[in-house]
């Protein structure tokens, strides 16, 4: 692994360099928060920002998004043939992604990228995408990410993990990836390995002294589903929900989808976008019947997808990165923390 | 109320029209009709609800 | 206000000992700064879970139907928004009277967490209001301002801060405001073009995630199946174009109209920082000068659009 | 990489009204390239999305056999937006298919064993499929004594009528038709509900029978203390499961049960995995 060293006057030219091969993304301010956006070329990403509302997941996964076309003019040889829409899988590159966000981009790849299907929607933005991380030096009181198997210096999911040293960045390059990054900015001055190392160690040893919030999982595994399931705490838990999607938009790991068809004139179009376990419609049939009628059934799946369904299934841990985003939006402060703590406590009788 | 919330938010208050017709005014319903549709054209093509994704 | 509490968890525990009520539902305190919790309590041990403050901008309302046993009363806190919704509850009939011991809260208002956010660079630590004064902490600095100055719009607007229906009352009545100029928000939209109002509504609407999380913490939005998910017809697209999220926002304004009480849950709730009561503020203003309207002061009468009168204006009717 | 979402183009070759009262129609699909109808290998008990370009679409089990070539065949009820959209289209129009989708029924394990299929009303679609394609002369001699229930509400409901009266008519399939009543004086098979039929008439079960059961909740609620009975256990008890779905790939999200999704680990369970996991179906 090498590292180099980003002043930061050349920060914004190497950018500009970069625009002619990579569609950039990165932290923007507006009045209603900061979020990752794609940047016109007048705009720069916002290094400094605190944790956007969303998380960086829509640049891979679009909450709404174009699948497949067909034409309904039956005077058309193809019509009502559906086809694939065609994508914009030029490079694109996100700046300032916490590492966080680029390990849960790795926890919703399971789902996208396994051996019995791959999503060619998700599959191909994520092989054109390299991600660019900044160390989080002040983690915010919502953070809880080094009880999930990252950390605010995780380097997992990354093609490069930089620092902030005031003045400059430090950057580690971590893939082959990063490396064409680099290159396209002009990125070069080499940094001493060693002693960057050593920096980021404690960079990451000061920052996760600031992590005050912290979570158990190590129980969640051994409790069996039904158990958990059946479990009593259930009804308080959600008492206060009001079954809004909040949480699961803000997610970094929610990836569930609807998938809509739509017709304007004659052309008939099929897009998905992102759905909610919240939502009742998420699981009504057609019939009428609906198994998560009740608001404190949706609540439990929320929970225990996160926290035990995928758990079992993956054997990668919690589906959970710690952002703290869910917490820190929800507008009845339902909190994944001590809901863990609840589940992973649990014992039946 | 509908009417000057349409308004408000920028939507022009001509395309939306309330009448009272009876089953036995014809007369009545053809006039209203044709007054519809000549403020309604004089607006040209609504695209403030157009949609963008079946482009 | 922070007085209130010790009466409030008295008359609760009390409540719940002599079994007058199966729960109360009151708010809690929140897991992180600036929050609280809906919560309900079933035993009088548990009351001291309750507080009262200026960060309980939710409306109580909303859970009143939910929580409801199948026989037997629940008691419920109530500002003079939520005790207003409560009215339209009953005049609407989801809920009737006799099920209900209303705990009366007059309220100085709630304050607007964006606005305190702002104050900051980064992230809220603490949070301590005495009286009117609010310190708030962070890593970087300290801030002491006065409530007053940090309330929500629609509580500097607000002239009905004391309960309108109580059984028992927590304190003594607030003063009521007189405000010159209740509507100077929606008289500056509507001194706008129609182009710029448009625009206007566009760009507050752009980061709308459609989570509805306005409608759902909303106590008028009570419907069984709302109708962005009725799929027979499908009014509305489910996708993220301008058009579905303007429909989307444009009817649930207009299912407010003369219903809605500015108590301001939907934009507490909006995780996206959207006023969208700049869609029902405008309602509410029609409502007063047409038909001099207030929702949920009269326990008798029911929204002006649910019924026929004589005296409706119908100029518009040509 | 394939796109998963693609469906194959299939044109209608034939619409057959399947119940008396016109809520169920069959609906024959040719595909449109042949090369397609490869792709789609299926195992029976297997499902498709049946895909209307601007409507939607609808995950319907696979009515058709592997061992019927040229045309694939689904039996749909008429309940939602697509399925009424489907019901009103004609022979000739041009739709889509995406599949096969999910698991089938464990054919291998089924092997040289006693299988006993029970279905109920418009459940038995899948069913069909199966015995079909154990009915084949390829492959009867794989399975040892076959036996299927099945009940409609009345004759006219039943599915695949004449189908049912051929293999009544054969000594190597024990048929055990049943309605829940009828007032035809012709009528000469049995009457009552299922569960009873099956308590009545179904084998005992030693280790090498299996039950296959499809059919509304009701029927299976009352089914499995009759089996249990009857000595069936758990693991002997195969089931297929319908939830909501979207993707039919594992990816949307919507169809799990517990940490198991019914559309890629599912839909056909065995009561043993179901009693494992909570009951959201």
């Amino acid at each position: 692994m090498n590292f180099i060293t980003i002043d930061k006057k050349d920060w914004a030219g190497g950018i500009d360099r970069s625009r002619k091969t990579y569609r950039v993304f990165g932290p923007v301010q507006d009045e209603n928060g900061c979020q990752i956006k794609p940047l016109t070329p007048d705009l720069y990403p916002l290094m400094d920002a605190g944790v956007t509302v969303m998380s960086p997941k829509s640049v891979l996964f679009p909450q709404t998004e174009k699948m497949l076309t067909a034409t309904l003019d039956a005077s058309r040889e193809d019509h009502h043939i559906m086809k694939p829409v065609e994508k914009d899988d030029t490079l694109r590159v996100v700046l300032g992604i916490r590492p966080y966000d680029a390990r849960a981009i790795l926890l919703v790849k399971l789902n996208f990228d396994n051996p019995d299907y791959q999503d060619p929607y998700w599959c191909d933005a994520y092989a054109a995408t390299t991600f660019v991380g900044l160390g989080v030096n002040r983690p915010g009181p919502c953070d809880f990410s080094t009880s999930t198997g990252c950390g605010p210096f995780s380097e997992e999911g990354l093609d490069v993990l930089m620092a902030d040293l005031d003045d400059r960045y430090l950057a580690k390059i971590l893939t082959e990836k990063g490396e064409t990054w680099a290159g396209a900015c002009g990125f070069d001055t080499t940094a001493d390995a060693a002693e960057s190392q050593a920096l980021f160690d404690i960079l990451r040893k000061e920052a996760e002294k600031n992590i005050t919030a912290s979570v158990d999982t190590d129980q969640l595994s051994e409790k069996s589903i039904l158990d958990l399931h059946e479990a009593p705490f259930w009804d308080d838990v959600a008492f206060s929900c009001i079954n809004c999607g909040t949480c699961t938009y803000v997610c970094p790991t929610c990836w569930c989808f609807d998938i809509q068809d739509e017709t304007k004139h004659k052309t008939a179009v099929r897009f998905r976008n992102w759905d909610s376990c919240m939502s009742p419609l998420f699981t009504h049939h057609a019939s009428g019947h609906n198994p998560r009628e009740s608001k404190v059934q949706r609540v439990r799946q929320r929970f225990m997808h996160k926290l035990k369904y995928f758990v079992d299934k993956y054997d990668q841990g919690i589906m959970c990165v710690g952002c703290g985003r869910c917490v820190a939006s929800c507008p009845v402060n339902i909190d994944i923390r001590e809901v863990c703590t609840i589940m992973n406590n649990h014992e039946s009788k | 109320m509908m009417g000057n919330l349409l308004e408000h938010v920028g939507v022009e208050r001509d395309r939306l029209h309330f009448s009272w017709i009876s089953s036995a005014e014809a007369t009545k319903f053809v006039d209203v009709v044709k007054e519809i549709s000549d403020k309604v054209r004089a607006l040209d093509t609504d695209k403030k609800f157009a949609k963008e994704y079946t482009k | 206000m922070d007085t209130c509490i010790e009466k409030i968890r008295a008359i609760c525990a009390d409540l719940l000992a002599k079994g007058e009520v199966q729960k109360v539902i009151g708010f809690a305190e929140g897991s992180i700064p600036m929050a609280s919790r809906p919560i309900a309590v079933t035993s009088k041990d548990d009351v001291e879970k309750l507080v009262f403050n200026a960060t309980c901008g939710l409306n109580l309302a909303n859970y009143v139907s939910d929580a409801l046993p199948k026989e037997g009363k629940i008691a419920v806190t109530a500002k003079g928004c939520d005790s207003r919704n409560l009215v339209t509850h009953m005049v609407e009939n989801q809920v009737s009277r006799d099920r209900l011991y209303i705990i009366g809260v007059p309220c100085t208002g709630m304050v607007d967490k964006r606005k305190i956010a702002a104050l900051f660079e980064d992230e809220i630590t603490d949070f301590i209001e005495e009286g009117d004064t609010l310190t708030i902490v962070s890593a970087q600095k300290k801030e002491v301002v006065s409530k007053k100055d940090m309330l929500r719009h629609n509580c500097r607007m607000c002239t009905h801060r004391n309960p309108v229906v109580f059984d028992v009352m927590a304190a003594e009545p607030v003063a009521e405001q007189s405000l010159d100029q209740p509507f100077a928000d929606v008289d500056q939209i509507a001194a706008m073009d129609p182009e710029a109002r448009w625009a206007h509504f566009q760009e507050l609407t752009k980061n709308c995630i459609r989570c509805y999380a306005c409608r759902n913490a909303c106590p008028l939005c009570y419907c069984p199946t709302c109708f962005v998910d009725e799929s027979s017809p499908q009014w509305v697209g489910k996708g993220q174009d301008k058009t579905d999220i303007n429909t989307f926002h444009f009817l649930r304004a207009f299912h407010c109209a003369g219903r809605c009480t500015d108590c301001g849950a939907c934009v507490e709730a909006c995780p996206m920082g959207i006023n969208v009561r700049d869609f029902t503020r405008k309602l509410n203003k029609d409502a007063l000068e047409l038909f001099g309207w207030e929702a949920g002061l009269d326990m008798e009468k029911r929204p002006p659009l649910d019924v026929y009168s004589p005296d409706d204006p119908d100029d518009f009717i040509k | 990489m394939e796109n998963p979402y693609v469906p194959y183009p299939v044109r209608i070759d034939d619409i057959e009204v399947a119940t008396e009262d016109k809520s169920l129609k069959t609906f024959t699909f040719v595909f449109q390239n042949p090369e397609d109808e490869e792709k789609f290998a299926y195992k029976a008990g297997q499902f498709a999305e049946l895909s209307i370009p601007g409507v939607g679409e609808i995950p319907i089990g696979i009515a058709s056999s592997p061992v019927e070539k040229g045309f694939v065949k689904f039996t749909v009820f008429r309940t939602g937006v697509v399925t009424s959209h489907l019901h009103n289209m004609k022979k000739g129009d041009i739709m889509g298919i995406r599949g096969p989708l999910g698991n089938w029924y464990p054919w291998e394990k089924l092997e040289n064993k006693n299988v006993v299929i029970i279905g109920g009303g418009f459940a038995f679609t899948t069913l069909r499929s199966s015995i079909v394609y154990m009915l084949d002369p390829a492959n009867r001699s794989r399975f040892k004594n076959i036996d299927v229930v099945y009940g409609a509400r009345s004759p006219g409901m039943l599915l695949y009528r004449e189908e049912l009266f051929d293999w009544e008519k054969r000594d190597d399939i024990n048929m055990h038709i049943t309605v829940d009543g009828t007032d035809d004086p012709e009528w000469k098979y049995h009457k009552g509900f299922v569960p009873q039929v099956v308590e009545n008439n179904a084998p005992v079960a030693d280790e090498d029978t299996y039950a296959i059961v499809c059919g509304p909740p009701i029927m299976i609620k009352f089914t499995q203390p009759a089996l249990t009975k009857l000595g069936y256990q758990e693991h002997q008890i195969i089931m297929s499961l319908e939830n909501r779905m979207k993707c039919g790939i594992g990816m949307c999200g919507r169809c799990n049960i517990g940490k198991e999704l019914v559309c890629k680990d599912g839909p056909v369970f065995t009561l043993e995995q179901i009693n494992q996991t909570p009951k959201e179906y």
